[in-house]
């Protein structure tokens, strides 16, 4: 299973910056192993982030963001205390969910 | 005409300069760019899991381990590693005294505590790796402060230091072929003089570091044996006494800056 | 650790994407859930005019209003390229990022909702030096901006 | 004395105070046990085996010195050697082919544990040298070499120096930082050959 993200939110004003750091290989499915097989393409497709249960970003993604995908964006309306919650599956269908709070 | 000649010349220079110059800043650009968000921290968070789960076949965790400060005190412990183990009557950098926790707490045979160093990708995660990520992470901000005032630990710094001067492989490489000197490079690499504060502080509080290009969190003994790799040597192994003295070496030479890692780099 | 808890989110997690993925706006044209869940044919493409007929839009206008953001000139390993995109275009639903040069052109797509800034910032991968597109749609139109980015060798290539 | 309190407050047996009081091991001693713990140290991977760690006369004198100048008389004697050793061209000739030099400088690998034996090795020049101009990728290591030639002359005597510069730096500068291309068997003749040219020849972009 994979392993948790790093979520951090922080509120300054009204805008609350997200950054976020996932576990995944983002293996691109161009590459060969030692015995010249190809590695099959795993990787991150769909990302959603939701703030109070309301969408604040999705997204679909290729194998050609980078391993361990970082991403930050900013929305606003989130205050401190507020929960943050980023999900994402892969094209094995693994997926996995974690929150933050705001600070 | 002979003047002529060397006007041409210098202007010719003077353009591979420049060129040089903005590429120089722009790379630097591009690591400023890297330092928001660096996935190292997914390691951190792994190994202080790692650390607090009772393991092995004694099912005893790592928070009974004495990295020098008492069991289980984390803050501020590599900041002092390498050091003397009375107990163990051995100088041990982090690594081995990890190794030697897993064997006399946890119950590891000496083989399986040293058995996966080095992780590569998920199917070959390192716990290793990532209890260093997490330890290392807690000297953060903290000044390096070797005290080498053991005679094991004096002895331990001047074998590393002749180890960093030895000169053997097909290429006639020794540590000091590239990390003597200051303000060379390799290719567009910046070279650590490592026998210089300057230099040694730069470099030793920066590992472990997650390293994008091979996506993988990488410790101060991976740093060691990549090294020896590139100078053409066999492998050197993990938790030896010779990565233990080159350590200490240079984790002295670095005594006075404070830790800045895990880091990242290209 | 938290097992039980990673379980619930996990489950959770997996209905309401797809709820939401549902209710998304950049989907493939006509495609049923499970395809427009992920735009299969954007990501294979290998040209621009081939992305814009998978993704239902027409030719990009060039918009100085597309910035990119602590992107550098030089990456010094293409495994790990920085790229940060903001639109200053009023209405903008979606941020795409495409490299001229990679196998497949698409890297990725994010949709921005009313209340999300539209500026996002993630690292992507390059086989080469290449132009980098910044593609924005606003209100049903396309705009692009272009950068080129090198990759450079490094260290002792081995 | 500084190291008996030291030992003391660590509270160990009084062997070990004892030994700690005695006068630390001698620059002689610590060498020998530096090559002893460094040896115990590796293991042999792939083509890579522990005779890499054997040391040749040169080797071993030059980390004698830790990084410091050796005097006249012990340069002298290891450029000697070095020098005597070179194995030059049979048909005399120094140049090969340039483009063939400008790939083995930009080659990086051979000889690493981690390369192919049956794979390409290469000089791996850029990373120490600046060369052609169109590479802004190289090292500072080694001085600048851009312009080789078209500073030093075209001439038969530099062809030679350059030549038995690459096979063995070391006959020219005791201690070099470069590695013994030809004397290692790191590259063949015609490599070095090659690479001498990508230096010499009029036509290399080094020259221009």
């Amino acid at each position: 299973m994979a392993d948790p993200m790093r979520i951090r939110a922080n509120v300054t004003g009204d805008t609350t910056e997200v950054r976020v750091l996932m576990s995944h290989e983002m293996e691109t499915g161009q590459r060969k192993d030692a015995a010249g097989k190809v590695i099959p393409a795993w990787h991150i497709q769909n990302v959603t982030a939701t703030h109070n249960g309301k969408t604040v970003l999705t997204a679909q993604w290729g194998p050609a963001v980078s391993k361990n995908p970082f991403l930050s964006f900013k929305f606003k309306g989130g205050a401190k205390g507020d929960k943050v919650q980023v999900s994402w599956t892969d094209n094995k269908g693994d997926k996995r969910t974690d929150e933050a709070v705001i600070a | 005409m002979k003047s002529k000649v060397a006007v041409i010349a210098a202007v010719a220079v003077a353009g591979v300069a420049f060129a040089q110059t903005s590429t120089v800043d722009e790379i630097a650009k591009y690591r400023a760019a890297l330092q928001d968000g660096n996935p190292a921290e997914l390691w951190e968070a792994r190994g202080e899991g790692i650390w607090k789960t009772a393991r092995g076949p004694a099912k005893v965790s790592f928070e009974r381990c004495d990295l020098g400060l008492g069991a289980g005190v984390v803050k501020g412990a590599y900041a002092q590693m390498p050091r003397y183990f009375p107990d163990a009557d051995r100088v041990m950098d982090l690594e081995t005294r990890l190794v030697h926790c897993m064997v006399t707490q946890q119950g590891f045979t000496l083989a399986d505590a040293k058995k996966n160093p080095f992780g590569n990708g998920n199917a070959q995660k390192s716990d290793m790796e990532a209890v260093v990520a997490y330890v290392t992470s807690e000297s953060r901000g903290i000044k390096m402060n070797i005290a080498a005032s053991h005679p094991k630990e004096q002895d331990a710094y001047r074998i590393g230091e002749r180890m960093f001067y030895f000169r053997g492989g097909s290429h006639d490489f020794s540590c000091a072929t590239c990390h003597a000197e200051s303000g060379k490079r390799i290719r567009l690499q910046d070279l650590p003089n490592l026998t210089e504060k300057p230099g040694a502080q730069l470099a030793y509080t920066t590992w472990p570091a997650y390293r994008v290009s091979q996506g993988e969190l990488r410790t101060f003994q991976w740093r060691l044996f990549d090294c020896f790799r590139q100078q053409r040597f066999p492998a050197l192994e993990f938790a030896s006494d010779g990565s233990i003295a080159l350590t200490m070496f240079l984790a002295r030479n670095a005594n006075g800056a404070a830790f800045d890692a895990p880091a990242i780099k290209r | 650790m938290d097992m039980q808890r990673r379980e619930v989110l996990k489950k959770s997690g997996g209905v309401s994407l797809l709820t939401l993925l549902a209710a998304a706006g950049w989907l493939a044209p006509g495609g049923a859930l499970a395809q427009a869940a992920w735009n299969t044919a954007a990501f294979d493409t290998k040209t621009m005019d081939e992305t814009m007929k998978a993704l239902g839009g027409s030719a990009p206008a060039q918009s100085k209003d597309i910035t990119f953001v602590q992107t550098p000139d030089i990456a010094e390993n293409g495994a790990v390229v920085p790229i940060g995109v903001a639109s200053a275009i009023p209405k903008t639903e979606a941020i795409a990022i495409l490299v001229e040069k990679n196998p497949n052109m698409l890297v990725a797509i994010f949709e921005i909702p009313a209340g999300t800034e539209p500026a996002i910032s993630t690292r992507m991968k390059m086989g080469q030096s290449s132009n980098v597109y910044a593609l924005v749609k606003a209100d049903g139109k396309y705009y692009v901006a272009t950068k080129e980015i090198k990759v450079t060798l490094g260290g002792c290539g081995g | 004395m500084k190291t008996c309190i030291s030992v003391a407050t660590l509270t160990v047996g009084s062997a070990l105070l004892l030994s700690g009081c005695a006068s630390p091991p001698s620059d002689a001693e610590i060498n020998a046990r530096a090559t002893q713990v460094l040896k115990a140290s590796f293991v042999a991977r792939g083509q890579a085996g522990l005779d890499r760690l054997d040391q040749d006369e040169t080797q071993k004198t030059c980390t004698t010195y830790a990084g410091k100048v050796p005097g006249k008389d012990v340069t002298d004697r290891i450029e000697k050697v070095n020098f005597e050793s070179i194995k030059w061209p049979a048909d005399g000739k120094y140049l090969g082919n340039w483009q063939n030099g400008e790939k083995i400088a930009q080659e990086g690998r051979g000889k690493q544990f981690s390369d192919d034996p049956a794979g390409p090795v290469g000089g791996n020049c850029y990373a120490c040298h600046q060369l052609a101009p169109q590479e802004v990728s190289f090292g500072t290591i080694g001085p600048s070499l851009y312009q080789f030639a078209k500073l030093r002359g075209y001439g038969p005597d530099i062809q030679k120096y350059a030549y038995g510069k690459v096979w063995n730096a070391d006959a020219y500068s005791a201690c070099s930082n470069m590695p013994r291309f030809g004397h290692s068997g790191i590259l063949s003749e015609a490599q070095v050959k090659d690479v001498t040219a990508l230096l010499m020849d009029p036509n290399s972009p080094v020259n221009k």
